[in-house]
This record gives C-alpha cells, structure tokens and sequence, in this order.
C-alpha cells in the first residue's frame, strides 16, 4: 500500500493482524519528527508534496524493492501538512522471508524517498522557519 | 503552444505563485523553458538547484517540450 | 527492557504510547516463525533457554548498543517454549534521533545475539524434528 | 570439589540429563573437564561443536575450575 495522508499516523491502525506464514521478518519504521536539527529548537514541520508524482515515485520505488529482495509485504505511508513533535511523518511496513531483505530493502527505500519523492519539509523554529533540503540547509 | 509551469515549496513561496502559464514556439527545450522563466520571473533566477519533471518524470534539460506537457520545477526533496 | 517469556509476543502490547520527542527513528523488529526452512515444511518451533545467562548475555548486547549508537530506547523481548507458525519469536524495539543508528544497532543485535545468547531452537516438521545451529543443521 | 555441570538443546536430549554432578582435584581446567566428561558419559565423546559457559561467563579450555563455578555446556545457539 501506497498513502500519502494528511491524518496523523497511528501505527495501530497499520499492525499485522495476521502475519504472514512464509516471513520470517516484519519490519516497522517509523520516522518521527525531533525537537531538534543541526542544532536548531523545532517547534513543528510542515510537509508539502507534488502528489500526484510522489505518489508515482513511491510506487516505481515499491515495485522495484518489491521485486529485488522477494518481500511479503511492503506499506508506505508519508504524512504532509503540520507535524507535530513526536508525531510519525513516515512509516514503512516490509515483511520477508529472511531479515535481511527487509532491511536492506527498507534502507534503501528510504534513501530512494529522500532522493526523488517530491516531498518537502519546512522546520518552524521559535524564531522562524527554513525549507530543508536547499543548500542552506542541507537535510 | 502554452504549457503550466508549477512551482513548489520554497519556489512556490518566493514565487508567491504555483504555477505560471508560457506561450511556447515549437521546438523548445527544458533548457530554453528555464532562461524564458529566468526573464519572467527575476526571482527564479536566483534558485540554484532544482530538478525539471515532465508528466510526473524527471527529465533532461534536452528534453524538448511538447504540447500537452505538464512542467514541474522540483525543489531539492526532503521528505522522510 | 530485557525479557524472556513463555507468553505470545502481541506488538500491540508494546507498543510505543508516547514517542521521545528527541527520536526521528523508531524501529520495531519481529523475527517471526516460518513454515518452511531450508526446504523443510515446519510445522512449529520450540525455544530452549539457559535463562540467566540469556539474560546477562542480552544485558550485556544491549548496554553495548545503547552506549555505542546513543540509543533513547532499546527493548529486547525473546520468546520460549512453543512457537506455532506466523508468531513472533523475537521484538526488538529501538529508537534513535537519526535513522542509522536504529538500523546499525538492530542489525548488530541480531547478528550477536544469534552468536552469544544461549537460547536454542528445534524445528518440528510432519516428519520429525531437528536441533537448529548443529553442524547438521546450521541456521 | 564437587562441580555441576549443566547440559542443554540437543545435549541434555542425547544425555538424557539436564546436568551430572562431577568431584574434581583441585586445578582442574575446563580442558581436563571435558576429557572426565567424554569418559563419564560416551554420548558427550561425539559432540563436536559447543562453548563452555563459567559463571554465565564463556571461558577457555585453559580456564582452572575453582570451588562453586557453575559450568554449563553451551551447544551452538539458534536464538532469534
């Protein structure tokens, strides 16, 4: 499953209710937003996306991993809007035979996503804000 | 031709537009697409990196633009 | 959290109710139980342990980790005794600010774990059954 | 001295004993152990893959027993 959401993530809602008999490994990662960055108090994130693409991006990147490492199971879901502290803006579900597809396949979807997903993250600070990902502020 | 032109987060916020509508000759790349902008919109020329999607996909500045084409100006990504 | 239990491992029972506001990466691992291994039809596990020494060995794996990847949080809940198919065998829940260390330290706790801690496994297939780690068997 | 030795897995299957109580001399290594143990109980004689835990602690062969050390074979481990 592919989701690009502006409700908050609540990985209850995405558990296993039944596991798959030839897994070995289920995955859950969770990206969540920190109070902090490059030393800078975070107040909360805004995330902006080109849906439409990122959605098409998502699901070229999903097939691929999919394929690669034989996974069971594979969930992306991305939050856009506000994000609060400690809320979840990111939460990959994989499943696979042996653990090491799953993680290798989680690394790099992550990687990929934060590559070519048109996606974008804005910090709000007590004294401002900042787009993340230009050159001033490298992500 | 015409072609939309949309801008998107930082761009979109310094633009203070999401997207602009350019009269096009035919035979036109990415490449030319971006000096037109570049004279349109003083402020786009000071945007030093970004990626150029038509119809949902990256392309190159080579790329020549076709009628119908759907243009994206991608500021550097940075979700997760 | 340590812990070696006799009881069916339900991640909704560990379950993260409040995010540290100071972690981007929140991973939960499960090893789960196949129906297959090394082309054998297993029908269920069962888990042996040298409990005390399981658990000073996990101490030790985990002190080791949370130190060296600055971890906010590290659990590790290995399950004993009868495992039937598609149950969770091993949770490991990890929380980091960046993502990496989440996946180094759940990577490296597996990999040690399955070297160090003394918990055994037996498969059982319709046709018998066999120790797992012996040279006949290797995992 | 009297020492306890623990088995487990597939050991204390083949043994049929989760553990055997062995009177030592003093200065004893594990590594003399081991030969006691292969005579005492032959099954142990074709076991060929396992550590030896001291107090919860893994230990060489050329370990020297001491009085109220807790031994335990550990067979290959397949946790996870």
């Amino acid at each position: 499953m592919i989701k690009i959401t502006n409700d908050e993530i609540i990985l209850d809602d995405y558990l296993n209710l039944k596991i798959n008999p030839n897994s070995g490994s289920l995955l859950y990662f969770l990206g969540t937003t920190r109070n902090n960055n490059l030393g800078k108090k975070v107040k909360y994130l805004e995330y902006e996306t080109f849906k439409e693409m990122a959605i098409a991006k998502l699901d070229e990147i999903s097939k691929y991993a999919v394929s690669k490492w034989k996974l069971n199971q594979l969930d992306i879901i991305h939050r856009i809007g506000r994000v609060n502290i400690a809320e979840t803006s990111l939460l990959i579900i994989v499943s696979s035979p042996h653990r090491k597809e799953s993680f290798l396949a989680i690394e790099y979807i992550v990687d990929e996503l934060k590559k070519i997903v048109p996606i974008w993250k804005k910090e709000f600070y007590t004294d401002g804000s900042a787009w993340i990902g230009t050159s001033d502020n490298p992500n | 031709m015409n072609v939309i032109v949309k801008f998107f987060g930082q761009h979109k916020e310094e633009l203070n537009k999401s997207e602009i509508e350019i009269e096009l000759k035919d035979s036109v790349t990415l490449d030319n697409l971006i000096q037109i902008l570049k004279n349109k919109e003083p402020k786009f020329a000071k945007f030093d990196s970004y990626a150029i999607a038509v119809n949902l996909n990256y392309e190159n500045l080579n790329y020549t633009i076709e009628d119908g084409d759907e243009i994206a100006i991608i500021p550097p990504v940075s979700g997760g």
